[in-house]
């Protein structure tokens, strides 16, 4: 590593929106040649870094140069030419114009294009309208881009997650070869399992400092997690004993050969009293379409769905409600009315109905929103808009409102996904509480060791069905891997 | 040579309509005696005045005995639009068009193209710089005049005036104006001392009235027909100390003019019949049948007051009708319809008995 | 975590602070213009000319937080006020629940529109708006013909003191009103349009700030998803809204008839973009979710007092329009830097 | 072709089906059809064809503008006044002049929104009364003129009817066409169906939307002098100001251009005005009170976009 020299470097870097300090005097370095991971719990400056050197916003103070020239990105366009090529989370490419148009905004070359999406075994149609195109292949596509303009520096923001395991590691192996062709990669993501297998150095940001760089490797996980959290709490990665499965407990629901959609076919399980059921599979295996239809958001086609024993339908969220089911959906800003108080968006279910469009009953609900906020240890400072919160905070309010509700069956899609290590463990923490308290809970992840860590059984789906139901002993990455992929599992 | 020029010009013309007209005469009826087709075109919809006006030119048209149909084409448009309808009008094939012109000159081209074709054009009401047209309007420089005259003498020949004009640029506006000022120049004694638009449009004068009307700041009211809710206001904002005001024939001012006389009002009541319409109707079918008509017919106003026309007054507030009612029912020597064949306002091919 | 009051305070705070710093400049500059307008009864005529509007305002107000916009409005006043006037004939309790049927109806439709078939509010109501026009066009001549004075009670409760102290000043109509005891401009400031709209903006902000429905109204205008996944059925709070909208504007029209004392189809047109703009000025998003009917008040006074600046100013339409639409931009623009500074 | 084109080609084939049903309808009611009726028809278009063009680019690029109307009639009161009594020459130059202004004006507004990140529809609606007043002050007073030969270029002598419909078309192959192949015209499309990732492609959003609003411009100018052209006249009033901006939301509406931005072009909209135009003349034949041509395109208008929005729900849920 001594030989490689140094291509990007910032130093003493600060921003601030308003009043909040979101990076103060942070320096990062990357090397050429190597893949860089870029760490951080929530709030810790990292997404304020990349739009830094994406030509997003600029910095306060401080200084960037690559290749030991100083520069300043005054636009996107201005970093794409400098050589640094982002690929985000969600796909910087514009919905109702097909990919050719996309490419022809970015000055993109179409056959460097095809070379490169075939080279990942992928192709698409040009004439295709983005928004028409599934959004795992979209993030490939927008990488695709991305490498046509042959970047010095590619920046992956969470790219990988909720990846299905084939693209990520499509992903993977292109950040190898950028690597052996001597060019750059940061890598940004909450999966440490592969910032230990594929990053050469990683630089953890708290509180908008650089707190610590290392090289990477297997069993970097404690020293990443301490850097993250700082003298906060550590976490455990098992959790407390309070998991008892207690099989004797009645069925709370039961689904019966569900089918909707492309995906749902023929799909049947059922969830106790008590019980942290998990969820696992592949993305796009239509389990998002499940938690819909059990939350009354989207229509079931055929099938039927108990509730106590008792066939139920719910054609709308409010059904579902009514019967005790509540829903905590993937994407928090559906859930979530950002420009108003904590107050407000944790009460909001109590207006659901006309009868209850009168008067409100302040004192009530005081002390029920109280009662939330100290049960959920929501971060108050910022209450009068839930937009200027964390995302950890946001997430808590989006639980919370349903533990001012009320509820006997939670459904919790991928709940911890862009959240810090500290709040997820609270929010494991709260998950079996409810179980505790005799609720069920549907939890799916797409972080397969979630699983291990907080339900006490586990099903897969595999192609609209049922691959295998696993009680926790079973419930091993490998196991559920290999569902999830259609391998079926010794019981 | 001058003379040659024009007789090329003539004979150009002519050869022009006759090809311009050779399609259409195939197809459209030909216009004779009995059968005239009258096209309407108003470009302000939805408003008692202009409606009445239409009215006006059905009842006529029914009673005249020599119109075949009046077709209507009243809406809120603007010069483009209105000059569209006069085009659409003439691919209908009428024979002679009324018009009531949003605007003086911007239709211009549209009549010209009609005249060009052998249409008859009467522009009423609102007067256009059109050549080779027949207007047919109350005088609004007599109006302004008269109304001025009986205001200032109401007022006893001295005072401050509230001057609520109708809407800048419009025809009547100016020229009621110019009438209006030249009387008010002769009293040196008297002073406009606040000029304010209403655009004719009831709301804008009744809060102007009631943002402007203070006691002891005007001795005399002048609107350009937004009259009464100006009478009304003065009744909560003077406390029922009225000050003479010029209005129109509105039904309802009319009325007030008749009742508020016990507590000291003065109401000049300056009539802009809305049946000018039937007047226009008259002129059309007149040049159809081929009589010499001059090219400008104004009918001249009076001011009246309940002083003086108390029978007048008495009998031309109609209390069926609506409040913005015109309230003339005739124009003699031109309308020859009842009140109520007015009120029913049927053209000629609205019903089975030619409407009558 | 005890006092849940700060409603996002500060920033609403500044601005209603500089809201009233605009209506006192404007008062200022049109009291040094003409002394009059330092006076109470001047003070009371504005109360009185911004009741209309006011009742406007507070109905495009609340289709606003909720996301929408109702540019029928204009044509929905309109039509109360002919219904009331045309139908008077058959006693004002009929004319007035006729108005009041057409009102429900006609917002009922816009609500229901957005709501359930997912309308794009700004077409529905263009649309509705066009729709309206033709009706009233035709009905003027067809089944709404007849007379279309204003009833007198209507008249006397759109214009009238609520104590009618003529008969208390005696011989001093020639006299300045400054002269007059101070009780009675007290007095003839309680106006009934004054008085009709402090009373709807009590129970307008009572609704919002007070019941479930305004904190749904708030919640659909800010994320609809979110309200129908908390159980929230979103069209029925959307019909409601717009049904208040079009009740409110109802009401304005009646007034606005009443202070015209004829009724005419173009009524409330001049009215329209002014209620879009007292509720813009008052901070209201028009992306819904976030404003009060408190802002929408001063930005009602402040509209109201700039037009009779304007008249004082005896400036020319021209100038007038000029102004009207600088006021307006300045004011969104400052609002603008103010919210994001907070 | 994939869904979506298809879907766009068939508004537009619906659009121009049902532009030829009615001009079919119309043309069987006239006594003759003839050179002098085609010009009534495009004629009584133009100008507002030429306005719902430039609401449709700037609704294309996710905005909106209610000051359209008030751009034209600014133009129109403009060249009304400066083009009375000048030679042929001299309009020419005038007129460019004023489509200049009209660019600037429209540039102007992008640039507040742009820059003062306030809605476009609030900062439209306050710049439409502000552009009102200025049209006011121009012309006091509806009037003015302008050169008979200019005149005759934009409207054509009775009864040639090519004209008037060479200046419909061209704005469509001369500005249309280069833009929506252009860098400009990829990034207006982005603008309006996602700011963000528009952004992130490198796309400069606020010279966009300036650039944007000066096309509209550049169309309400020309709608404007084509008002003058036709009329030989100009009306300063804001009532012609709002219903001509309404009518062009209508009418990029009805043609196909979707009000969240992203979607449509410029051709539906001329179409859509054609639609617009006939409905009334159709129902006057038939001696109906044209009041009910308002409830009719009114009622048209809600139903295209509601029929458009279930057909957008349809193709989406197929994902």
């Amino acid at each position: 590593m001594s030989g490689q020299s140094s291509l990007l470097k910032i130093e003493s870097l600060e921003k601030s929106y308003g009043p909040v300090l979101a990076l103060k005097n942070a320096n990062f370095e990357v090397l050429s040649g190597e893949i860089h991971a870029l760490l951080g719990a929530n709030g810790a400056g990292k997404s304020t870094l990349v739009k830094i050197l994406t030509g997003v916003i600029s910095g306060n103070s401080g200084s960037i140069s690559l290749n030991g020239k100083p520069v300043g990105f005054s636009s996107p366009d201005d970093a794409r030419k400098n050589g640094i090529a982002p690929v985000f989370q969600d796909p910087a490419l514009i919905p109702d114009l097909s990919i050719q148009r996309n490419l022809a905004l970015t000055g993109t070359d179409e056959k460097r294009f095809i070379t490169e999406l075939s080279a990942m075994g992928l192709n698409v149609n040009l004439n295709e309208v983005a928004v028409n195109i599934e959004l795992p292949l979209l993030r490939m596509i927008d990488l695709a881009r991305a490498l046509s303009h042959d970047p010095e520096l590619l920046i992956l923001d969470e790219i990988t997650a909720a990846l299905p395991v084939d693209l990520a590691e499509k992903v993977i192996s292109i950040m190898n070869s950028q690597k052996n062709k001597g060019k750059s990669v940061i890598f940004i993501s909450h999966r440490l399992a592969e910032i230990e297998e594929i990053c050469d150095r990683a630089t953890v940001l708290r509180d908008g400092i650089n707190v610590d760089t290392f090289a990477a490797s297997r069993g970097s996980e404690e020293r990443i997690v301490a850097a993250m959290l700082g003298d906060k709490n550590k976490v455990s990665n098992k959790l407390s004993d309070s998991k008892k499965i207690d099989r004797s407990n009645s069925v709370f629901l039961e689904a019966k050969s569900i089918s909707a959609g492309k995906y749902l076919k023929d799909l049947s399980f059922q969830i106790r009293k008590g019980e942290v059921l998990g969820v696992a599979a592949l993305e796009g295996q239509g389990q998002d379409l499940l938690f819909e239809i059990l939350a009354g958001e989207s229509k079931l086609e055929t099938g039927e769905i108990f509730v106590n024993n008792k066939k139920v339908t719910l054609n709308h969220p409010r059904d579902a409600i009514s019967m005790g089911i509540s829903y905590v959906p993937g994407d928090r800003k559906s859930a979530l009315m950002p420009q108003r108080s904590i107050r407000e968006n944790l009460a909001l279910t109590r207006f659901r109905g006309i009868s209850k469009w009168g008067m409100i009953n302040t004192k009530s609900e005081e002390n029920q929103v109280d009662d939330a906020i100290s049960s959920l240890q929501i971060d108050t400072r910022a209450k009068s808009q839930v937009k200027r919160l964390s995302g950890g905070n946001q997430q808590k309010v989006t639980i919370g409102r349903w533990v001012t509700t009320g509820f006997d069956l939670l459904l919790c899609f991928d709940p911890t996904r862009g959240i810090d290590v500290g709040t997820k463990q609270q929010i494991y923490d709260l998950i079996r509480k409810f179980a505790d308290q005799g609720k069920s809970v549907l939890l799916f992840t797409s972080e397969l060791r979630e699983i291990q860590m907080v339900c006490d059984r586990a099903i897969v789906i595999y192609e609209g069905k049922v691959q295998a139901d696993l009680s926790i002993d079973l419930c091993s990455e490998e196991n559920l891997m290999n569902a999830a992929h259609g391998i079926l599992v010794a019981k | 040579m001058n003379l040659s020029t024009k007789h090329v010009k003539a004979g150009l013309a002519v050869a022009t309509s006759i090809t311009l007209m050779a399609g259409a005469a195939v197809f459209a009826a030909p216009a004779q005696a009995n059968n005239y087709k009258i096209g309407v075109s108003n470009s302000w919809a939805g408003n008692s005045w202009r409606e009445t006006m239409v009215c006006a030119i059905k009842a006529e048209a029914t009673l005249s005995g020599k119109v075949a149909s009046v077709t209507v084409l009243s809406r809120n448009t603007d010069a483009a639009g209105q000059s569209a309808d006069i085009r659409t009008l003439k691919t209908q094939g009428v024979n002679a068009i009324i018009v009531n012109s949003g605007d003086p000159s911007a239709n211009n081209a549209a009549i010209a193209e009609a005249v060009a074709a052998g249409i008859k054009v009467i522009t009423v009401d609102n007067s256009t710089t059109a050549p080779n047209t027949t207007f047919v309007a109350n005088d609004q420089v007599a109006y302004g005049r008269v109304g001025a005259k009986a205001l200032i003498k109401a007022m006893g020949g001295k005072g401050n005036i509230l001057y609520m004009r109708g809407a800048s640029g419009a025809g009547a506006d100016t020229d009621r104006d110019k009438g209006f000022r030249e009387v008010v120049a002769k009293y040196p004694k008297v002073k406009i001392t606040k000029e304010v638009f209403t655009n004719w449009d009831w709301a804008t004068g009744g809060t102007l009235a009631n943002q402007l009307l203070v006691p002891g700041k005007f001795q005399g009211v002048w609107t350009s027909g937004i009259d009464y809710n100006v009478v009304t206001a003065m009744g909560k904002k003077l406390k029922n100390k009225y000050i003479p005001v010029v209005g129109s024939d509105n039904n309802e001012f009319i009325r007030l003019s008749n009742t508020l006389t016990s507590k000291g009002f003065v109401g000049i009541v300056v009539p802009n019949p809305a049946i000018v319409g039937g007047a226009a109707l008259k002129v059309a079918v007149d040049l159809l049948d081929g009589k010499m008509v001059p090219a400008t017919n104004l009918l001249k106003p009076k001011a009246l007051t309940v002083k003086k026309n108390k029978k007048n007054l008495a009998s031309r507030y109609v209390p069926t009708q609506e409040a913005t009612f015109s309230s003339t029912l005739s124009l003699p020597g031109y309308t020859t319809f009842t009140p109520a064949q007015l009120f029913r306002c049927k053209a000629p091919q609205d019903s089975n008995d030619g409407g009558r | 975590m005890r006092s849940f009051k700060v409603l996002d305070e500060s920033r609403i705070s500044k601005s209603m602070l500089s809201l009233f710093g605009i209506l006192f400049i404007l008062y200022i500059v049109t009291g040094l213009l003409d002394p009059y307008n330092f006076s109470i009864p001047a003070i009371g005529n504005i109360f009185y000319l911004a009741a209309a509007l006011g009742l406007l305002a507070a109905g495009q107000t609340i289709c606003m937080l909720t996301g929408g916009i109702d540019l029928s409005l204009a044509m929905i006043a309109t039509g109360a006020a002919f219904i009331v006037s045309v139908k008077s004939s058959s006693g004002l309790p009929i004319a007035l629940s006729l108005a009041l049927l057409y009102c429900v109806v006609i917002g009922a439709i816009n609500g229901l529109a957005v709501g359930l078939l997912g309308m794009n509010p700004l077409i529905m109501t263009l649309g509705m708006n066009a729709v309206l026009i033709g009706v009233f066009t035709v009905g003027v001549t067809t089944f709404l013909r007849g007379s279309s004075t204003v009833p007198d009670l209507l008249i006397t409760l759109s214009t009238a003191s609520i104590i009618d102290t003529s008969s208390w000043v005696s011989e001093s109509v020639s006299a300045d009103p400054r002269s007059w005891p101070v009780f009675v401009s007290i007095i003839d400031t309680l106006t009934w349009p004054f008085f009709i709209w402090a009373l709807i903006s009590a129970v307008v902000l009572f609704i919002l700030i007070k019941t479930g429905l305004g904190r749904l109204i708030y919640a659909v205008g800010d994320n609809a998803r979110a309200a129908r996944l908390a159980g929230v059925k979103v069209w029925q709070v959307q019909t409601t809204a717009y049904i208040l909208c079009a009740i409110l504007g109802g009401m304005g029209g009646i007034l606005l008839g009443g202070q015209s004392g004829a009724v005419a189809l173009s009524l409330a047109n001049s009215f329209l973009l002014p209620s879009i703009a007292a509720v813009v000025i008052g901070g209201t998003s028009i992306m819904g979710g976030i404003g009060n009917y408190k802002g929408t008040m001063m930005g009602t006074l402040i509209l109201t007092s700039l037009s009779s600046l304007l008249t004082t100013l005896n400036s020319s339409e021209a100038v007038k329009q000029m102004i009207y639409g600088a006021i307006v931009l300045t004011l969104a623009w400052i609002y603008a830097k103010i919210s994001e500074g907070a | 072709m994939n869904v979506i084109q298809l879907k766009r080609q068939s508004w537009n084939l619906a659009i121009i089906l049902l532009a030829l049903v009615l001009g079919i309808w119309r043309i069987s009611q006239l006594p003759q059809f003839g050179a002098y009726e085609a010009r009534t028809f495009v004629l009584g278009i133009l100008p507002i064809a030429l306005l719902s063009m430039g609401q449709a680019i700037i609704i294309i690029g996710g905005g909106i503008n209610l000051a359209i109307g008030a751009e034209a009639v600014l133009i129109n009161c403009l060249s009304a006044r400066y083009m009375q009594d000048t030679t042929f020459t001299e309009s020419v130059v005038l007129a460019i002049v004023f489509i200049l202004v009209g660019m600037l004006i429209g540039a102007l507004i992008g640039w507040i929104i742009a820059v003062s990140g306030i809605a476009d529809i609030v900062v439209t609606l306050a710049t439409s009364f502000l552009l009102v007043g200025v049209a006011m002050y121009v012309m006091p007073q509806p009037g003015g003129g302008v050169n008979q030969q200019f005149a005759d270029l934009v409207s054509g002598k009775v009864p040639n009817f090519i004209p008037p419909l060479i200046w419909l078309i061209l704005p469509i192959i001369l500005i249309w066409i280069p833009l929506y192949r252009s860098k400009l015209g990829i990034s207006m499309y982005a603008i309006g169906s996602s700011k963000e990732a528009a952004f992130l492609s490198g796309v400069n959003v606020k010279l966009t939307k300036i650039k944007l609003y000066a096309i509209g411009g550049l169309f309400a100018g020309l709608s404007g002098l084509v008002l003058t052209g036709i009329t030989l006249s100009s009306s300063p009033f804001a009532n012609i100001s709002n219903t001509a901006t309404l009518n062009s939301v209508a009418g990029a509406v009805l043609g196909g251009v979707a009000l969240s931005g992203g979607v449509g072009g410029l051709v539906g909209p001329a179409l859509a005005a054609l639609i617009l135009f006939f409905i009334p003349t159709i129902l006057l034949a038939y001696g109906i009170d044209p009041a009910y041509s308002q409830i009719i395109t009114g009622a048209l208008t809600i139903f295209v976009v509601l029929f458009g929005g279930l057909l957008r729900k349809r193709t989406a849920g197929k994902k």
